[in-house]
């Protein structure tokens, strides 16, 4: 997989904080707004795809598979850890929620403007899958831009 | 009239009737994958329509009048299945990368050709 | 907090940690992630052995994900369960045992013979994440959750097919296998979007409290029964048994058998408890007839076959078709009748026998692969010489899938044709036809590799590898000595928990406070 | 022939879908909502979250969403084994 021309790799390069901001504002408000972990995740990873697809093999030594592939597990352990949390009452259950630690404060029926500091276990476990699903789609298209090696590339493309 | 209403339900019934289609009747495995994927997304349109309220608005309190909110079990559920249908999708396409790889054709019939001669 | 009340939640969540904690293990180090993945099989036995006490001895449990106490189903005041709730009963935890034994023993069997097909590390993931499936999908109450770890137990059992890579076959093999698994899971998907959309509910226990069988219901029901067939491999979907059983390395071979038997755990809890036995007569027809074609289908086309693995694996469907063709027959008995109990006691107890023997049988083939690197029957034998102690397993395998006395297959296969017969001669008959041609098929195997002139020179065989199959054959041994403790200890509770529908229901409904 | 059997296999598997479908409630009025009133009525009060979705997808039925990353987890490994390197 080659690069493509120099005009997409500055866009690329310009859009990239953007695209990560935004994901990171979606994973960070799943609780309040449209959105969650896995939109937000998707969103980032979205953005790692942009970067693979204009600098091509270039990016293969800053988007690595490995690194990819130990935090989608950091991930997953910590959702679970999150889940894990509550067994003193029930697996799952929210311990935090309306407990005054952090994301702990408690809201009333109704509408309101939104306040981040609320929802219990939810901020983190949305943290928790968002860090999961960017590194694993991340990683799967990593994986799958770079399956044919330098030779095979030639032939196929 | 009643068919003008339920103008969703239909189709979803094309869409998994034209998946189904492609994923028994087609021999190129891409087109498989295709077929599949369109019988997913007729079932998460199944899903979310069946959450539906006449004039009803996303169950998020935010900034938002409280009256009159839509199901969101049935969102919550269309969410889960659109990640799970993703990953089998990569999985697939992942296998179609590997026949490819492996036989140099994503045709079923030639890949069996190819095996029946490897065998004998 | 005691570890029985949460022992439904950790059964799950073990393997689960298991399977996220493998690849960042074995970074570190790889006999570390040996040692933390059998921990935590060994961990998972012990925790199914506690779990199937304690259900046959205090009944059904519950266990609600996330609630104020586990076993508090109902929210105050409600009439309606909001949560996830797992709801193991005698024969879960029947399945739950099995799983976590095959576990165990296709690890044991996995340390030595991974280490060649190479990435071990992805390998124990995936087994951990199959087995974590099984484990869900056994013992879970909710229909959309049913879904999901049907998906999980799908997706890690293709990764398994496609695992050997090195073969032209098996990327072949895991795509026609992810079609199939695909589709039936849409299905079940859609079964349950219907079933959610006329009662507002996930639960099983009260949608089965609720269902009317309007015509909606059927069809969500006719949908259900559709995918679960599709996925245990009867006979108008049997095509991926061979290519999946065939193509996958011998300890994942094992896992799918049992995989394929949840997912027959699956298609009773929706015959059974959304059903109801008492409605199910014409559908205990359609399994019966279903299984006995399933039965000839198998065993004559595994006549033909001269690939090692994909000839046990046609065996295998016909060991399905004999599990359905006793759990039909008990069905349309409506579980009455003198005859209905002791046919599903019989399907129930076969595939309790199935998984081990098939397993051995499986388990020795890939010994066989191993030693030789040859599935091709016709350029195997005389190998009897240098692999006597894996023959005579194979030879135990191979006459308890056949059904032959002093072996646990003849046990239960001897309560099947008892009480198919009663149901329609013909059924039984055609069962104790096939039974003899299995057996044929098996000692034309046996002579074929191990006996005849000698082809090829085996390697020496790891002895981790034969101890995890001698594991298997003392199993069966066992039981075939002792039928009738296994059957009154754990077979005939979970038979009666299945035909229980109002105490599985009572369960959930009547849990508020 | 092939392409015959397709048509009409596909013609009536629609038609019977959307017989099947049509014995489902009307589109945007609901048979019972007692389930998912108690999750707008109750997920500001108890998760303490103005999002009802995310309230039902990570509380409520929060198992269904481990099982979901398990999901997603499982099909990365599996491209990772499908597409690994080769040795030599």
């Amino acid at each position: 997989m080659n690069g493509m021309s120099k005009i997409v790799r500055t866009m690329a390069r310009l859009l990239y904080p953007f695209v990560l901001a935004f994901g990171a504002y979606i994973v960070m408000h799943g609780h309040l707004t449209p959105g969650g972990g896995f939109q937000g995740g998707a969103v980032i990873a979205s953005g790692l795809a942009m970067m693979v697809v204009a600098f091509g093999r270039r990016s293969e030594k800053h988007v690595r598979e490995g690194v990819l592939s130990v935090i989608e597990d950091f991930g997953a352990l910590a959702f679970l850890g999150l889940a894990f949390l509550g067994i003193g009452t029930t697996f799952f259950y929210n311990l935090i929620a309306n407990s005054g630690w952090l994301f702990g404060s408690s809201v009333s029926y109704g509408s309101n403007p939104g306040y981040l500091n609320t929802g219990g276990t939810l901020p983190y476990m949305n943290w928790a899958v968002g860090l999961k699903v960017l590194a694993g789609l991340g990683s799967i298209v990593v994986l799958m831009a770079f399956v044919f090696g330098e030779d095979e590339d030639e032939d196929t493309a | 009239m009643k068919i003008l209403l339920d103008l969703p339900y239909i189709s979803c019934a094309l869409l998994i009737g034209f998946g189904v289609y492609a994923a028994i009747f087609k021999s190129n495995l891409i087109k498989i994958v295709i077929g599949l994927s369109l019988v997913e997304r007729g079932v998460n349109l199944f899903l979310v329509s069946l959450g539906y309220r006449e004039g009803a608005r996303a169950p998020i309190f935010t900034y938002a009048p409280t009256e009159n909110m839509v199901l969101p079990t049935p969102q919550a559920l269309t969410l889960t299945s659109i990640v799970i249908g993703l990953a089998t999708t990569a999985l697939m396409l992942a296998f179609c990368i590997q026949v490819y790889r492996k036989h140099g054709t994503l045709e079923s019939d030639r890949i069996a050709r190819k095996l029946k001669e490897k065998s004998e | 907090m005691s570890i029985v009340e949460h022992s439904p939640a950790l059964l799950v969540g073990i393997p689960l940690l298991a399977a996220f904690a493998t690849p960042l293990i074995s970074k570190a180090s790889g006999k570390l992630r040996d040692i933390f993945v059998f921990l935590c099989l060994a961990f998972i036995f012990a925790l199914a052995v506690v779990l199937i006490s304690d259900v046959i001895q205090n009944g059904t449990r519950v266990y609600v994900m996330g609630g104020k106490l586990p076993s508090l189903t109902l929210p105050s005041g409600k009439t309606f369960p909001i949560r996830i709730i797992l709801e193991p009963d005698a024969m879960s935890a029947l399945m739950v045992l099995l799983t976590a034994l095959i576990g165990l023993i296709g690890f044991l069997y996995s340390l030595q013979f991974i280490r060649a097909e190479g990435a071990p590390d992805k390998f124990y993931t995936l087994f951990m994440l199959l087995i974590a499936g099984m484990l869900g999908l056994e013992m879970t109450g909710d229909l959309f959750n049913f879904f999901v770890f049907f998906e999980i137990t799908s997706i890690a059992a293709c990764g398994l097919v496609g695992f050997r890579i090195s073969e032209a076959t098996s990327s072949v093999a895991a795509f026609r296998t992810m079609t199939i698994y695909t589709l039936s899971g849409l299905i079940l998907l859609l079964g349950v979007g219907l079933l959610y959309g006329e009662y507002d509910a996930l639960n099983i226990a009260y949608i089965a409290s609720k269902l009317s069988f309007s015509g909606v219901d059927k069809l969500a029901l006719a949908l259900f029964i559709g995918a679960l067939l599709m996925k245990i491999g009867s006979v108008p979907a049997h095509m991926w048994v061979p290519d999946a059983y065939g193509e996958s390395p011998a300890p994942a071979t094992i896992a799918l058998v049992i995989n394929t038997q949840a997912g027959l755990y699956g298609l009773l809890r929706v015959c059974f408890t959304l059903f109801g036995v008492s409605r199910a007569a014409h559908i205990g027809w359609l399994l019966a007839i279903i299984g006995t074609i399933s039965i000839l289908v198998g065993v004559l086309a595994s006549i033909y076959q001269n690939d090692l693995k994909r000839l046990i694996a046609y065996t295998a469907v016909s060991q399905t078709g004999y599990m359905l063709m006793a759990l039909g027959a008990g069905m349309a008995a409506k579980g009455e009748l003198g005859f209905g109990r002791t046919a599903l006691e019989g399907g129930v107890f076969h595939i309790f026998n199935d998984v081990i023997s098939m397993g051995l049988v499986f388990l020795c083939a890939g010994m066989i692969y191993r030693a030789t690197g040859i599935r091709d029957l016709n350029k195997l034998g005389g190998l009897a010489g240098k692999m006597r102690w894996i023959a005579v397993l194979f030879l135990i395998g191979g006459l308890a899938v056949a059904g032959l006395p002093p072996f646990n297959g003849f046990a239960s296969k001897l309560m099947i044709y008892e009480s198919v017969y009663k149901l329609n001669p013909i059924f039984s008959a055609l069962a104790l036809l096939c039974s003899i041609i299995l057996l044929g098929v098996y000692v034309r195997l046996f002579y074929s590799i191990f006996l005849g002139s000698k082809l090829v020179e085996p390697q020496r065989i790891p002895k981790g590898m034969i101890l995890a199959s001698s594991l298997l054959a003392l199993l069966i041994i066992g039981i075939g000595l002792l039928p009738g403790m296994v059957v009154k200890s754990l077979v005939s509770p979970a038979v009666g928990a299945l035909m229980d529908k109002a105490g599985y229901i009572g369960k959930v409904i009547a849990g508020g406070m | 022939m092939k392409k015959g059997l397709g048509f009409f296999s596909l013609v009536i598997l629609i038609a019977s879908m959307i017989g099947g479908f049509m014995q489902v409630h009307d589109f945007g009025k609901p048979l019972r909502t007692e389930m998912d009133d108690y999750f707008i009525a109750n997920s500001q009060v108890e998760v303490a979250a103005n999002n009802a979705v995310t309230a039902v997808v990570f509380d409520y039925r929060g198992f269904d969403t481990l099982g979901e990353a398990t999901v997603l987890f499982a099909a990365v490994i599996g491209v990772a084994t499908v597409l690994r390197r080769m040795k030599g």
